[in-house]
């Protein structure tokens, strides 16, 4: 019957028809970032999967003019399709018609505009709800801390992939009600600059309650720091973005109380995923809003992410199995 | 006699713990040509620079014409009538020859330059001079040392300037055009309206177009005298004393 | 065919030739590679990566031939439409006032960067560098670091200020032009050459150095002033990360590439465009091939060295062969 | 009291006066402020700070007193521990070779720097551009942008390079007082400064003028890969994104701050080093009262004008009475 | 009569458009001490930096004590014991007296400089001079135009050298310290163990020290006279005679 009929498939990747070899550009405001390593495997998975492929640019340091460049020069080039981060309310808004007007389908990524204001007419968001993971921050912060002073390190302040989750844990932190005094501090762009700003700021600050952090990097300073000086054993609590391998050890050795896991690999994967399927069905398969989680990493379940070096965090380049065994923990 | 252009009243000036210049008093009268000499390092050169507005005294006064000034500045110095060559010829290795002998006396129309009328006028003057340059249009980095000066020294020379300063004009000049650029003096002087002080360590050139000479040595003018009354081999008498005194002075002191 | 070795002569004289010649090799090179470098929206594109640099590159080679350096200037750009949208938007001032006075506080940082360089003795390398952190806080402390957009009472004038597709490169070449004709035809030029080539000789002859100096910083900040806003108008918002040290280096790049010493005393506007252009055709060519964000870091560095050893070479034989 | 005042003279005669006191008065401002700036744990905080950035501006200084400069050195900062990371886990090399490897590939990177500059005769400037980009790519593609752990072989190792509280600084004031006496005490230095100070005239009194660019290329990019080892070992991590251009302006930053001419000619290595206190101190000290985020940069920059300005006057001071 | 120390045959040397030396041809004695005159411009300069291995000649051989060679740079030349004084004088400004003094000729104990010998060799060679300096420590930016000659001239002539180049070695000292210099130079030309090529404008200095002049024109040695053979009035004239030929020769080409 004609059920069998599909399944003998046609001649392209599985059972899919024979396409071209359609190419996918992906624009970042930070490529070079180690956060974004899996997004890229995931990206490449997908596109070895469907027989396409993809570009990866954009900017290194989150200008939103060099990005918008970027997308024109996609558009110049015909790319088949576009993955942005929405990192700016407002300067995608023309970029991203342009292309919808030269039949590029869009999907943003990792970063969405402002709450409740997107910025741009992409067909979905393919990502973590930012202010929603500011909020749930907030409220972990204040079931960890009573009352006084606490910090919220942010590499880049304004930068809508990170700004919306400070925002949103201070507005947790205060409907909360409890007295807590919430810092914002900037901890700059690097690794080492981001260690030694927050090392001297709990130097300067003997009575802190608290240390977290909205980005990768300065995640891992504060599980660096918490560690140097033990704040652990003094009370302070911590927390942050993230699974690069320092905030992870930092879970393990117990200085970090969570970190927050927004599956990055996905975020490569999806998008490619999402525009394959737009044109391969002349844009029947619209782009779905794909919410690619939000999930509390502790001591408890940290361990698989630590013993195995995998793709999907980045850590390795290898293709391998990951065996898991056991019961899947929840709520 | 001819009034006084210039006088120069008790003025030192020290560089830190040099004392370049300790109690100078010097006049110049208005189309006279004055020599000034001496050792080298005696001061001459700061001198100059205190006149032209370069340096500020740090005291003593100057009066142009009778009426005590103060020099704020090159500019200043030149808008009353002061120009000067440099010992170091203050080119410009960038710009060429002739923007070079225009610096900062470019003809305008305004806002552009004038560049074809300099570049004229240029050529012009250094053929008076007798130095030929392979082009005006090539930069000032490329010619030899007596064409460099030569470019110095035409730029005050053909300037409308009162008082003239010049500070060794003829070192790097070769025999000719040096004899030509000392016709050119005279007939400055002969012209009579404007004044000129020259330093120069050759005596018989000082003498060919000096009206008076003036020694400086120990950081004052130690020697005030007309042409008429001096001769080349008073003026490297009068240099060599003052060297073996100081030779003495050097035995006694030597060893601090 | 006499007339046209003459033309060819003529141009071959000029400073500039060397590095235009690379710069039409590159786009040859990428016209053939990808086919659509020159496709009007591709132009355009390439246009608006090499505009904004262009002007700011152009301030910085006044200041760079008076012996200067400003490295605040990248943070000017980010600042001044912010200052716009202040003065439109909180202070309700109209737009054009609002524009000019962004410019004039623009400047007005210029004449501070020149007046603790020139009058303190402060080198100018520090100075800017302290202002580029200073003005950096202001810019983060009065917008909160959030982006914003053009105001709308601005709408209207966007399509002059860079939000049209020619608008920008038509800015920048105007500007070009102008300060061009400054820098070989007028006082102001000579003199900054002056005062770049032979700080101590320039001030012997008269010229008002400070003045020189700190003009130049008023001009390069102006410039690194209006080419923020311009560029805000045509991404339509204002960026608290745009422009810092990025644009500022590349502006400094593009003049060096285009023939400027960093050391003072020579340097031309037409070659930092022209400096500007073969970056942004490097830009936007291996964007079109389609390199990956760490390949292409290592294509432009081998192809900036390239181009740059090319145009060396070059250079050296049209001196040669200059009769 | 003679004894004191001979001392102090002495002292005030030396140009990095005027930079040291101003060190000694942010320090004295921010112990008086918070009461903890002279706790050791904070001390080992600056010495953190200062320490790779001042063994950069150290090799830095010997190339801008030869005239040159090289951007690409942070960016060999970033490179050299993943060389060695590459040569001890991948290629199975012992770690002590391994870290000679990556320091001799750095010097060799100099090398390329030098002789593109050099023989090719290509802007520093542009160069090291060039280069900057180049090695950037490398290390990305190499790396996969990924941060590794420190090679287990190399715990033993660890705490002498850089893991130990004091580890840092201690190589950073030894290579700090060997390339002092380089630059002031042997004939290398004295070529060096005749180098930068007068090109022309020091090839006519028939200097290698080549010969000292190329190998003062090489030991600043050399030191720029030792720097960003030791600073591997001290964060525990090999980061593709530390260094850079952030580090490489720092540490320009730092030579100017301490006196060194970016034209060439003059510069002293103890001055960088107390302008990189200077920097490391302002910034941890405000990070110890605890200045917000949008301040900070306000804040740093004001600070590090007012301290310029302060020492460009205390160093007139100084020169003033000197008899 | 002593062999020849240097020979140069056919030399030329061109600039871009200009061309500098055209085919000279020149010797120098053992022992010998030579003047070389000519115009501002004439190649002088541009032949003694060809001698010191600065400039390579376009064409055109060198031979030293016979042997031709081919001088690849100035520290090559040196190494063949011959040294020079630069019309440029070839100071660093940002060094002190006493190492401009010994630039790359310094006194090492390796790897250290041995600065103390240096200062006291500088202070007693410049003493020698007559040259009085504030300090051997000071920069020299800080000096005058004779002192900073002086120091050029220091440097080679207290050098070892076979044979010493000097471009205008007097330009800028005073009578005092340019007749020491005369002296310096006479003393080492009875020693007999280095030959030397000196320019000078001043014919009169010239004839003091020199066995033999040559004059430079038209990028030739067109006059080659001992100098028991000539005065400074024939070597006058013969440059003029030059000048007024010139002159004639640009009213022809004006206007082009
Ligand atoms: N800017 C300066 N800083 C320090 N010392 C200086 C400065 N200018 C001149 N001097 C010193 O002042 C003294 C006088 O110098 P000046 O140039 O006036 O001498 P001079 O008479 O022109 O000598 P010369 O005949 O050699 O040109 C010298 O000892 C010199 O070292
Ligand atoms: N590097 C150069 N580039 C171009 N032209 C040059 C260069 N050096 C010298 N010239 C030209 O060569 C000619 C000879 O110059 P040179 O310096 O040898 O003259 P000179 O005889 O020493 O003159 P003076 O007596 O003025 O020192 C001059 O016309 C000069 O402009
Ligand atoms: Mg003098
Ligand atoms: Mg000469």
């Amino acid at each position: 019957g004609p059920d069998q009929q599909s399944n003998s498939g046609g001649e392209g990747v599985g059972d899919f028809p024979k396409t071209p070899k359609w190419k996918f550009v992906f624009v970042n405001h930070v490529t070079s970032n180690p956060f974004f390593v899996p997004t890229q495997y995931g990206a490449a998975d997908a596109c070895a999967l469907l027989g396409c492929e993809f570009q990866w640019t954009g900017s290194k340091t989150s200008i939103a003019g060099e990005m918008v460049n970027a997308t024109n020069a996609a558009v110049s080039a015909k790319a088949d399709g576009i993955a942005l981060c929405v990192v700016d309310v407002n300067a995608f808004a023309k970029p991203v018609d342009n292309a919808l007007d030269a039949g590029i389908p869009v999907v943003s990524y990792n970063a969405d505009g402002a709450p409740g204001k997107p910025g741009t007419n992409r067909l979905a968001y393919i990502g973590q709800d930012l202010f929603t993971s500011g909020v749930r921050l907030g409220e972990r912060i204040a079931e960890l801390v009573e009352s006084g002073e606490v910090v919220g390190f942010i590499a880049t302040p304004g930068q809508l992939n990170i700004q919306p989750r400070i925002d949103g844990a201070k507005q947790a932190i205060e409907q909360s009600g409890k007295s807590i005094t919430f810092n914002q501090i900037a901890s700059g762009a690097e690794l080492p600059q981001e260690l030694s700003t927050i090392d001297a700021y709990s130097q300067g600050h003997p009575d802190l309650k608290g240390m977290f952090a909205v980005d990768a990097g300065s995640t891992e300073g504060v599980a660096k720091v918490m560690a140097k000086y033990k704040l652990k054993d003094k009370g302070v609590a911590s927390g942050g973005f993230d699974l690069v391998p320092g905030t992870l050890e930092g879970i393990k050795n117990g200085h970090l109380d969570f970190t927050i896991d927004q599956q990055p690999y996905l975020q490569g994967f999806l998008p490619v995923l999402s525009l394959y399927l737009y044109k391969l069905s002349g844009g029947l398969v619209s782009p779905a809003e794909t919410n690619t989680g939000l999930l509390f990493v502790t001591k408890d379940n940290v361990d698989p992410y630590l013993t195995t070096k995998t793709r999907f965090e980045g850590s390795d380049t290898k293709q391998q199995l990951v065996e898991r065994s056991g019961a899947i923990g929840h709520g | 006699m001819a009034a006084d252009v210039l006088t120069v009243s008790h003025v030192a000036k020290r560089f830190g713990a040099v004392t370049a210049l300790r109690d100078v008093n010097l006049r110049l009268a208005a189309g006279e040509v004055l020599g000034l000499i001496g050792d080298n390092g005696a001061g001459k050169s700061t001198l100059i620079k205190i006149l032209s507005g370069f340096h500020q005294p740090d005291s003593g006064t100057l009066s142009l014409d009778g009426v005590e000034v103060s020099l704020r500045s090159v500019d200043h110095a030149r808008s009353l009538g002061i120009d000067c060559v440099y010992q170091d010829l203050a080119l410009v290795n960038e710009l060429s020859v002739y923007h070079n002998m225009f610096l900062n006396r470019e003809l305008v129309r305004w806002p552009l330059l004038r560049n074809r009328s300099m570049r004229t006028l240029a050529a012009q003057h250094l053929a008076d001079m007798g130095v030929s340059v392979p082009s005006v249009d090539v930069e000032v980095a490329k010619l030899s040392g007596g064409q460099r000066q030569a470019i110095a020294v035409a730029r005050s020379v053909y300037s409308s300037a009162r008082i003239l300063l010049l500070d060794e004009p003829l070192a790097a000049m070769g025999a000719k055009e040096g004899a030509l650029i000392l016709d050119l003096v005279r007939r400055l002087r002969d012209r009579g309206d404007v004044s000129i002080i020259i330093i120069a360590h050759n005596y018989a050139q000082i003498l060919e177009v000096c009206d008076r000479v003036n020694l400086l040595q120990h950081g004052e003018i130690s020697y005030d005298v007309p042409r008429s009354r001096t001769s080349v081999q008073e003026l490297t008498d009068l240099v060599v004393a003052e060297y073996r005194q100081a030779k003495h002075r050097q035995s006694d002191t030597s060893g601090g | 065919m006499i007339a046209l070795r003459r033309i060819g002569d003529e141009f071959l004289k000029r400073r500039e030739a060397s590095i235009l010649l690379v710069a039409i090799a590159l786009m040859a090179y990428f016209q053939a590679t990808t086919g659509i470098f020159f496709t009007e929206s591709n132009i355009v594109n390439v246009s608006q990566y090499v505009a904004a640099t262009a002007i700011i590159a152009a301030g910085q080679v006044l200041l760079l031939v008076s012996g200067e350096i400003d490295l605040s200037v990248g943070n000017v750009y980010t600042l001044a439409p912010f200052l716009m949208h202040y003065a439109v938007d909180f202070w309700g001032v109209p737009v054009i006032p609002s524009i000019l006075l962004a410019l004039v506080l623009s400047a007005l940082i210029g004449l501070v960067n020149g007046f603790i360089t020139v009058v303190l003795r402060v080198p100018s390398f520090v100075t800017t560098l302290g202002m580029l952190f200073l003005i950096s806080g202001i810019t983060l402390i009065t917008s909160n670091a959030y982006p914003v957009p053009i105001p709308t009472a601005a709408d209207a004038f966007a399509p002059w200020l860079g939000a049209a597709p020619w608008a920008e490169i038509i800015w920048a070449l105007l500007i070009i032009a102008v300060l061009h004709a400054v820098l070989t035809s007028t006082r102001w030029g000579l003199h900054t050459i002056a005062v770049g080539g032979n700080l101590l000789g320039a001030s012997e002859a008269g010229i008002r150095v400070g003045r020189i100096k700190i003009g130049n910083f008023m001009i390069c900040s102006a410039l690194g002033g209006f080419a923020g806003i311009i560029e805000a108008f045509r991404i339509d918002s204002i960026d608290p990360t745009a422009g810092g040290t990025g644009i500022m280096f590349a502006a400094v790049a593009s003049a060096v590439i285009g023939g400027t010493a960093l050391a003072g005393g020579s340097g031309t506007i037409i070659g930092a465009l022209l400096g500007a252009v073969v970056l942004g055709v490097l830009r936007d060519g291996f964007n079109l091939i389609g390199v990956d964000a760490y390949t292409f870091d290592l294509i432009i560095g081998a192809a900036i060295l390239l181009a740059m050893i090319s145009n060396v070479h070059l250079a050296r034989l049209r001196r040669a062969g200059r009769t």
